[in-house]
């Protein structure tokens, strides 16, 4: 049943060995050529790349899904729209995007084991999984400053009075698009496109001068 | 600008992270090639265009992704309802000609009718 | 009918500006006339006008619901070309240019018709073919129109960004030393007093709330100051084409929206030619006031609101600032929005209609105001004759049913 | 040596310890912090700030806020920080400020305009430019120049702007707009409620007219009243202040577009932060209300009579505002014209400030209230039943002529007493601030308690105090709280408790209704009395327009350009139709009012643009490949947001390549050897699901049942109208997973097309689809030495010719990174098409580059790709078609599924009578005859070249490039019929007259059969 099921789909592990391939992040050239200002005292926001985890989409019901993700991950799907749910560890999230598809974010070098596993419990099952990782990235943002540094990027209501830990929204950021998450108090994380990521880093800097934001390397 | 509210995210979101798609409730017609010319162009290209409550589709593009309507009118710009692609609308104007001619020729079936 | 002149003016102010006479009546409806109008803006004021002028109809009224020219007229950004792509949109196009050269003197009234050339840049390889491909159908149908490359483009406009700093950097653009802008409102003006002049009646606030049809054919319509009829009506209704449709029992393949404009504060003059971009999508040209005027693009969504939303006006102000670094801190006095009726291949409709003896046009979308006299000239002769004049042939309905569409898309996304 | 002649001794908000120097047309003077620039200037005793835009009057400050029509001043010192336009009575002073008047020549002063002006006034009517310039016709651009010559009022930069400007996008339950007594009350009850709260003022100091009110709250002055409920107000986590921000535009749903000005009190062009980080000069808050509270307040309406534009005309509570706010008084002898008890206020803070009041001319027979009490027991003169009916004076006022009038009959029913003074201040009622509720569209009403219009609110808004017809200090404020109070509760805030401050009810006699002030002259005759100052319309005007048949009010405003000015006629617009209606004869709900649009006051355009500028106007799109193509000195193509490497010129002795020279280098290479090309920007799409391919059969032109496994298929779409839309490469991975290619434009709008028909037609197909455009990186090896290249680099995938066939895809790994290889062909050559996670796209590209030395690997950009994919006849969307072709046009009937069971997307469209003729214009190959010649990509194909202008067309050339391989130029062309005239000639009439001639063939050049790519 279930090798059958694996077989209807081209399950390929796209992720190489990185301790003998040189590997890039989507900020690799605005790195390089932006420059990355080191953060300071003065620093009320502080901007770090989280680069090479594991972004997978899956698609599909919830109730299947929920169930393959509590044995695989132990931890289920987000309960409301436009929300996170974390593992224990806090390594891994899952994010609701939309009624029947959600972002796994898992340590790098996870996410073929964990596709692996979930198509294998979801078997025949109506979903999808898609490995995503080499086309976007996640950054933390951290400081005091960072809701009115994503006040003059995002559309989205981003007081932290309304927006929650644990919430997070897929929305248009300056003229691309990001997924923004509050992933604590002080901490909130951008999920942004690979191609977009070089636009999306010049615009942080540009926003957070004022804030004397930093880049940790 | 508008504030739209998506029935897929349950919240009121900002009119930049959807796009219009026109008229709601446009089918594809079941059989094309037993449509003559004439029913072909209609379906491709007329529209109502009222001056008050109308109809229409959305996608929340930058968002869930997900296609869905809006009861919106058309000078005040006042949305009156937004609902899934499947289900009908709650407030309604007097039926055009073009959807009367449609609802007695019982031709709408599908989610987007 | 008073003539207007310089001499007339001194003679004027010596007696105090005593003597001006009405430039239009304000007649009582009568019952019956040849022809109706409905519709006061420019197209259907210039449709009397010619009917009267050029057809000897003279028993026209035009049944305007507000005041005249107070739709589109008065909100759009004036400008006039006719470099349009396909030999049907040329030809409607430049024969209205050829009435505009004249119009001043043909109506006496000076609708300040400027001649400063437009030009549309091109940012892309794709722009720039599609630039030549237009100008070379301009030349070979008789248009002024020509392929300036960057250098060109600079020497005509030294404030234009043409540097390669830009994001999408100026590559060329095409250039109609031809075009150009024209005073709006003096348009509608000027073909009121012409018209009028010779005798049609012009009724304003008089609206129409339906049509009069017996068998198939038209034979009034019913206005909220009572019932006028005609066996032939034209509509020329921007921004209420579909509504009028409807009232008459048939659907037109084409939706309201709105588009928005804006003007800058006046400033000493600095542009004097008209500028157009589709890329970075933005047009702009300086008033004979000294107002920057900026077009916006139009709103995705239907709306008779006679205003859009803001986003838009932002794109649009980005789009200049980056063509023009140094208008940043000119300031933005004021926006508005015009209903554009858009058709899917961005050509407007002029036609019969299932109802005989019921003409409409309409369907400008964001390319009425240039097409004024044209239009006006050649929907005039088809209500005159009854048949669509040759001019006005292709832009039938029918197109929509047989699939010959006129499709300007590519060669007028902003079609100014 | 300070010269501020009229700044009192004492008094006002401003601070006389801290001194400020700047300049006016070139002259030095003297202010204090606290100033705007028109206190700064009355102070000084400068009575010509600018000369009128028609008729180049001399003109003087007004007015002391928005309203104002004349002090409209360029500022700047430095050319890059020039603003033009900037109103003197809202910009703050400065250290340092230079501002020069925006007309006048040589002088304001001196104006010789001015003359041209007075002798030529007279023949300046409203619209005579509609009357005259029209002979002779080819005289009008020449006309034009001079009259553009004496339009505009400031002057734009002419260098770049030196700051930048930022957005903020803000969210609140209730916005505030004013911050005025009802603005304060209101936001107060609203704050203490606990919810989000935004109070924005326009004024650099929080506080509207109980900065200078002449009352007090709880016995003590309104300004500190004021000052202790900003005081609480700063101190809640809940709420925003936001002084020197104007709500400029009401959009929709509540959102409201606030204009900061943040740094313009400081100087000409943004100082830096403390920290050294560059700050930005405006800020536009985008703001998103539950509910918003106009607290917007009232403007005064100036009297219209004759000579009311000469320096030294004023609206009355500007007299206030000046005297009790910045402790100028501006002249020395005041007449005071009112038709209202509240302007009295003008003459006593006159009065209180030991300067002499003439006269109080009120139009009323018998005023009676407090503040007319208060004017008696001055001793000061108060003479009724009559009107300032003409000021005289040049460049200042010297008299007011006084005489009784009879409003009902528009009459002076007296002798005139002339009253020799240096200042007419004036008040015809006051005007509610509905500007921004009319950007909905909704029509005010007029409201004959007030003689004013009152706005007409949509949903979520609401209007508080003046802004809504309620003057009484006492009443402003209980409104204020109950209007905040409500907007709490709407959005959800608990009731809070407000104690109202006490507050002394004043008595009011009731205001008469006067807009334009008879003169003895009939209005046409008389000296001009100015409705609106900027535009220099006159009341003449409006009544010459009315008598030309211009009676809808739009008319009359077009006509004469009343309300066009940069006020947007604040305070002439009411004066105007209050002088129509009288005209029109009809009565000012008759006339009706125009509509105000956005803006409330003028906005930066760097503001609205904010950081979508320079570097950051539109995003860059990067392959994870940009660094190496910048590297190695690629020029780049913009497609779409992408940067594609065009080509990539070689420097060979500090020369560099041509264009031309590098593609025939690139082509050559391809062809002979092996070239690569970044192809990452080519749209993926990941499909998978049971229907999926049922799903690729609906929305493809051609058949999808039989691809299997392993198998890669080109595939057309079309819209429903049968036309082509996109094009690509879909392969089938696993039975119920494919990976479509898209074309790099089209990418978002085919994923929304894909969704489209799924989410709305055909829910019921089990499939997805998700966007991988970004996760893999394409590179496209190609040339008759690609397969050896590749094979250095993988050892898991058989690269056998019998095994790996032409549009076949395997797995395996290169240069040690998993890898799907596709041998699909753009080229015609023996291609693989290598895509990796993106990750660890340069590894793998500077690997190949590392074993294709010794292939002189040859990285081609698009301009290559084109030549090399148009010598083999393969189209690209958007080039060769423009939404007008179909593939049947095309030639494309064999990737078109006639007989496929299901009508796909496209299908029936292609048998309408027009879409269906057999001589539509159609893709073809054309050679010129010629071989150097390489036809222009947009010429026009004609059959007949002698034929007159204008000439048929019958199609035009769409791809042209000079091919290396066959050293000639080829083209590909739609021309009508066009697949039925092989081997004719065509010919091609171009701009500088030269005719070329061209044969039509096949759309493939090189290698028709194919072979090449099967290798």
């Amino acid at each position: 049943m279930s090798d059958s099921a694996l077989s209807r789909v081209n399950l390929f592990d796209s992720r190489a060995d990185h301790a003998s391939v040189a590997v890039e992040s989507p900020l690799a050239y605005s790195l390089q050529r932006s420059g990355a200002p080191a953060p300071s005292a003065a620093s009320r926001v502080v901007l770090r790349e989280q680069a090479f985890l594991g972004h997978l989409i899956l698609r599909g019901g919830a109730i299947v899904l929920d169930e393959a993700l509590r044995e695989v991950l132990d931890t289920g799907l987000p309960g409301r729209p436009n929300t996170l749910s974390w593992d224990a560890s806090g390594e891994r999230s899952i994010q609701w995007l939309s009624p029947d598809e959600w972002l796994l974010i898992v340590p790098g070098g996870e996410a073929f084991a964990v596709e692996r596993r979930l198509r294998e419990r979801l078997a025949d099952a109506s979903f999808a999984i898609v490995d995503v990782s080499g086309g976007q990235t996640l950054l933390t943002l951290e400081g005091e400053a960072v809701p009115e540094l994503l006040m003059k990027s995002v559309v989205y209501d981003v007081d932290p009075s309304h927006f929650a830990v644990g919430k997070g929204v897929n929305t248009v950021f300056a003229k691309a698009t990001a997924i923004v998450r509050r992933s604590g108090e002080t901490r909130w994380e951008l999920v942004v496109r690979r191609s977009f990521a070089d636009y999306c880093y010049r615009w942080l800097l540009d926003a957070g001068e004022e804030y004397a934001i930093g880049v940790e390397r | 600008m508008f504030q739209i509210y998506c029935p897929y995210c349950e919240e009121l979101r900002e009119e930049e992270e959807f796009h219009p798609k026109g008229q709601a409730h446009i089918v594809r017609p079941a059989d094309p090639e037993a449509c003559s010319d004439e029913e072909w162009g209609d379906y491709l290209f007329f529209r109502d265009n009222p001056r008050g409550i109308h109809h229409e589709m959305w996608v929340h593009a930058v968002g869930c992704r997900k296609f869905f309507n809006v009861t919106r009118h058309t000078v005040s710009y006042a949305i009156l309802e937004t609902y899934k692609i499947g289900e009908q609308p709650s407030v309604t104007a007097e039926p055009s000609a073009g959807e009367a001619a449609a609802s007695t020729a019982d031709v709408r079936q599908g989610v987007r009718a | 009918m008073q003539r207007y002149s310089g001499f007339g003016l001194v003679k004027h102010a010596l007696s105090h500006h005593e003597h001006w006479e009405r430039q239009w009546r304000n007649p009582t409806p009568k019952k019956q006339y040849d022809v109706i109008i409905v519709g006061g803006g420019g197209h259907g004021l210039a449709t009397a006008y010619y009917l009267a002028k050029e057809h000897g109809i003279t028993n026209v009224a035009v049944v305007e619901k507000g005041w005249l020219g107070g739709g589109n007229t008065a909100r759009n950004t004036t400008i006039v070309r006719s470099n349009y792509l396909w030999d049907e949109a040329a030809a409607l196009y430049e024969h209205s240019m050829k009435l505009w050269e004249g119009l001043s003197q043909d109506i006496n009234y000076n609708v300040m018709f400027s001649q400063r050339g437009v030009l549309n840049l091109g940012h892309t390889l794709q722009d720039m073919r599609d630039i030549q491909r237009r100008v070379n159908a301009n030349r070979l149908n008789g248009i002024d129109s020509e392929v300036l490359d960057a250098d060109g483009v600079q020497q005509i406009v030294p404030i234009l960004d043409c540097s390669k700093r830009a994001r999408y950097p100026v590559m060329g653009a095409s250039w109609q030393p031809r075009a150009g802008v024209a005073r709006h409102d003096a348009v509608a003006w000027g073909y009121a007093r012409a018209a009028d002049a010779l005798g049609v009646d012009l009724l304003q606030n008089t609206e129409v709330t339906g049509f009069k049809i017996r068998d198939g054919q038209v034979y009034g319509v019913h206005t909220n100051r009572g019932d006028i009829e005609a066996k032939t009506i034209g509509c020329v209704t921007a921004g209420n084409s579909g509504v009028l449709a409807k009232m008459a029992g048939f659907r037109l393949p084409l939706e309201s929206h709105p588009l928005q404009a804006l003007v800058s504060e006046p400033l000493k003059p600095i542009l004097d030619t008209v500028v157009m971009s589709n890329h970075v999508h933005g047009y702009i040209s300086q008033s004979d006031k000294g107002d920057l005027v900026i077009g916006a693009g139009i709103d995705g969504y239907n709306g008779y609101g006679q205003r859009g939303s803001f986003p838009t006006v932002e794109h649009t102000l980005q789009a200049i600032v980056e063509m023009f670094p140094i208008f940043s801190r000119v300031r933005m006095n004021r926006q508005w929005g015009g209903i554009v009726d858009t058709c899917p291949d961005a050509c407007p409709i002029l036609s019969k209609t299932p109802v005989k003896g019921l003409f409409f046009n309409c369907g400008w979308g964001t390319g009425g105001f240039k097409a004024t006299p044209g239009s006006g000239h050649v929907f005039a002769a088809s209500l005159a004759k009854g048949e669509m004049h040759p001019i006005a042939a292709p832009f039938s309905i029918d197109r929509f049913h047989t699939g010959a569409l006129v499709d300007e898309h590519g060669a007028a996304g902003v079609a100014h | 040596m300070n010269q501020q002649v009229q700044r009192l001794a004492q008094g006002g908000r401003i601070d006389r310890s801290r001194p400020l120097g700047f300049t006016f047309n070139g002259q030095t003077y003297q202010g204090y912090h606290g100033d705007t620039l028109a206190s700064a200037l009355l102070a000084n005793g400068v009575d010509i700030v600018n000369r009128s835009f028609k008729y180049s009057r001399p003109r003087g400050i007004v007015a002391a806020g928005a309203e104002e029509p004349n002090a409209v001043v360029q500022l700047g010192a430095s050319e890059a920080a020039q603003v033009p336009n900037v109103r003197a009575t809202q910009q703050a002073l400065y250290d340092g400020l230079v501002a020069r008047s925006t007309n006048g020549w040589p002088s304001v002063q001196k104006d010789l305009m001015g003359l041209v002006g007075k002798v030529g006034g007279k023949f300046m009517p409203p619209g005579f430019y509609y009357k005259t310039f029209m002979a002779p016709a080819s005289m009008w651009m020449t006309y034009e120049k001079y009259i553009r010559k004496s339009a505009g009022l400031g002057r734009s930069p002419a260098e770049a702007d030196p700051d930048i400007y930022d957005h903020l996008n803000r969210h609140c339950e209730v916005l505030v707009i004013g911050a005025g007594p009802a603005g304060l009350a209101a936001a107060l009850a609203a704050a203490r409620s606990g919810v989000r709260v935004i109070l924005a003022d326009e004024q650099e100091e929080m506080g509207g007219s109980l900065l200078d009110s002449r009352e007090s709250l709880d016995g003590k002055p309104a300004a500190e009243w004021a000052a202790e409920v900003l005081d609480e107000l700063s101190g809640l986590a809940n709420v925003t202040l936001l002084p020197r921000t104007t709500a400029n535009g009401y959009h929709d749903h509540n959102f409201v577009t606030l204009h900061e000005r943040r740094t313009e009190h400081l100087a000409d062009s943004a100082p830096r932060t403390a920290q050294g980080a560059r700050q930005s000069r405006a800020r536009m808050h985008r703001v998103r209300a539950g509910q918003v509270i106009l607290a917007t307040g009232a403007h005064e309406r100036p009297l219209v009579y004759a000579g009311n534009d000469v320096p030294g005309n004023l609206v009355a509570g500007a007299v206030s505002t000046y005297i009790r706010r910045y402790g100028v008084v501006p002249g020395n002898k005041l007449v005071l014209s009112v038709s209202n008890d509240y302007a009295y206020r003008a003459a006593l803070d006159w009065h209180d400030a030991g300067r002499e009041v003439v006269a109080i001319v009120d139009a009323r027979e018998a005023p009676d209230g407090d503040l007319v009490g208060a004017a008696r027991e001055r001793g000061i003169r108060v003479i009724t039943g009559s009107a300032v009916i003409e000021a005289k004076g040049a460049n200042r006022v010297s008299a007011a002529r006084v005489a009784k009038i009879d409003i009902d009959g528009f009459r002076v029913a007296g002798p005139a007493e002339t009253l020799a003074c240096d200042c007419v201040a004036s008040s015809g009622g006051y005007s509610p601030v509905i500007h921004l509720a009319s950007h909905t569209g909704a029509r005010p009403t007029w409201n004959d308690d007030i003689l004013g219009f009152v706005p007409t609110l949509v949903d979520g808004v609401l209007a508080s105090g003046a802004a809504h017809g309620i003057y009484a200090l006492g009443e402003v404020l209980a409104d204020g709280v109950a209007v905040g109070s409500r907007a709490a509760a709407a959005t959800r805030g608990e009731a809070a408790e407000i104690a109202l401050p006490a507050c002394q009810a004043i008595s009011e006699s009731p205001a008469c209704a006067l807009y334009q002030v008879p003169h003895e002259k009939p209005t046409l005759r008389a000296p001009k009395q100015f409705v609106d100052l900027q535009n220099d319309v006159t009341a003449a005007a409006i009544e010459l327009a009315t008598r030309e048949g211009f009676e809808s009010i739009e008319h009359v405003k077009r006509y004469t350009a009343m309300g066009f000015g940069t006020d947007q006629g604040k305070l002439g617009n009411i004066n105007g139709m209050a002088i129509a209606a009288r005209c029109l004869e009809r009565t000012i709900p008759e006339v009706g009012t125009t509509v105000f649009r956005p803006n409330y006051t003028p906005v930066t355009f760097g503001a609205i643009v904010g950081r979508h500028c320079g570097a950051l106007f539109d995003p860059e799109r990067y392959t994870a490949l940009h660094q190496w193509h910048v590297e190695n000195g690629a020029e780049f193509e913009d497609v779409g947001q992408w940067k594609r490497p065009w080509y990539y010129p070689r420097k060979q002795g500090g020369k560099q390549e041509s264009m031309h020279e590098a593609v025939a280098r690139e082509c050559r290479a391809v062809r002979e050897g092996v070239g690569i090309l970044d192809a990452s920007t080519l749209g993926k799409i990941d499909i998978q699901g049971p229907d999926a391919r049922e799903f690729l059969a609906r929305i493809y032109t051609n058949k999808w049942e039989k691809l299997a496994v392993g198998k890669c298929r080109y595939g057309l779409m079309c819209k429903d109208d049968g036309m082509v839309t996109d094009d690509g490469v879909t392969s089938c991975l696993a039975d119920n997973h494919f990976v479509m290619t898209t074309t790099t434009g089209g990418a978002a709008a085919i994923l929304e097309w894909l969704e489209l028909w799924h989410q709305t037609e055909w829910p019921e197909l089990d499939v997805t689809f998700t966007s991988v455009t970004d996760h893999w990186a394409t590179m496209t090896v190609t040339g008759p030495k690609s397969r050896a290249l590749l094979a250095e680099l993988t050892d898991d995938i058989d690269l056998d010719r019998d095994s790996f066939k032409f549009m076949d895809w395997r797995e395996g790994t290169v240069a040690g990174v998993p890898a799907r290889v596709f041998r699909i062909s753009f080229t015609g050559e023996l291609t693989f098409e290598i895509n990796v996670q993106a990750h660890y796209a340069m590894h793998v590209w500077k690997a190949l580059f590392e074993h294709g030395k010794k292939y002189d690997l040859t990285p081609y950009g698009t301009e290559t790709m084109h030549v090399l994919r148009a010598e083999k006849g393969f189209i690209i969307v958007g080039q060769d078609t423009d939404g007008s072709v179909t593939p049947e046009d095309l030639g494309m009937q064999w990737c078109v599924g006639y007989d496929k069971p299901f009508s796909w997307i496209g299908k029936r469209a292609l048998t309408r009578s027009d879409t269906a003729r057999s001589d539509r214009k159609q893709l073809v190959g054309l050679r010129p005859k010629d071989p150097k010649v390489v036809l222009e990509e947009g010429a026009q194909i004609v059959f007949d070249p002698n034929h007159a202008i204008p000439m048929p067309m019958v199609g035009h050339v769409t791809s042209s490039y000079y091919s290396p391989t066959l050293d000639s130029g080829f083209a590909l062309a739609v021309v009508k019929g066009g697949q039925q005239r092989m081997g004719e000639s065509v010919y091609l009439p171009m701009a500088d007259g030269s005719v070329h001639e061209a044969e039509i063939t096949s759309t493939i050049f090189i290698d028709p059969k194919g072979e090449r790519q099967h290798v």
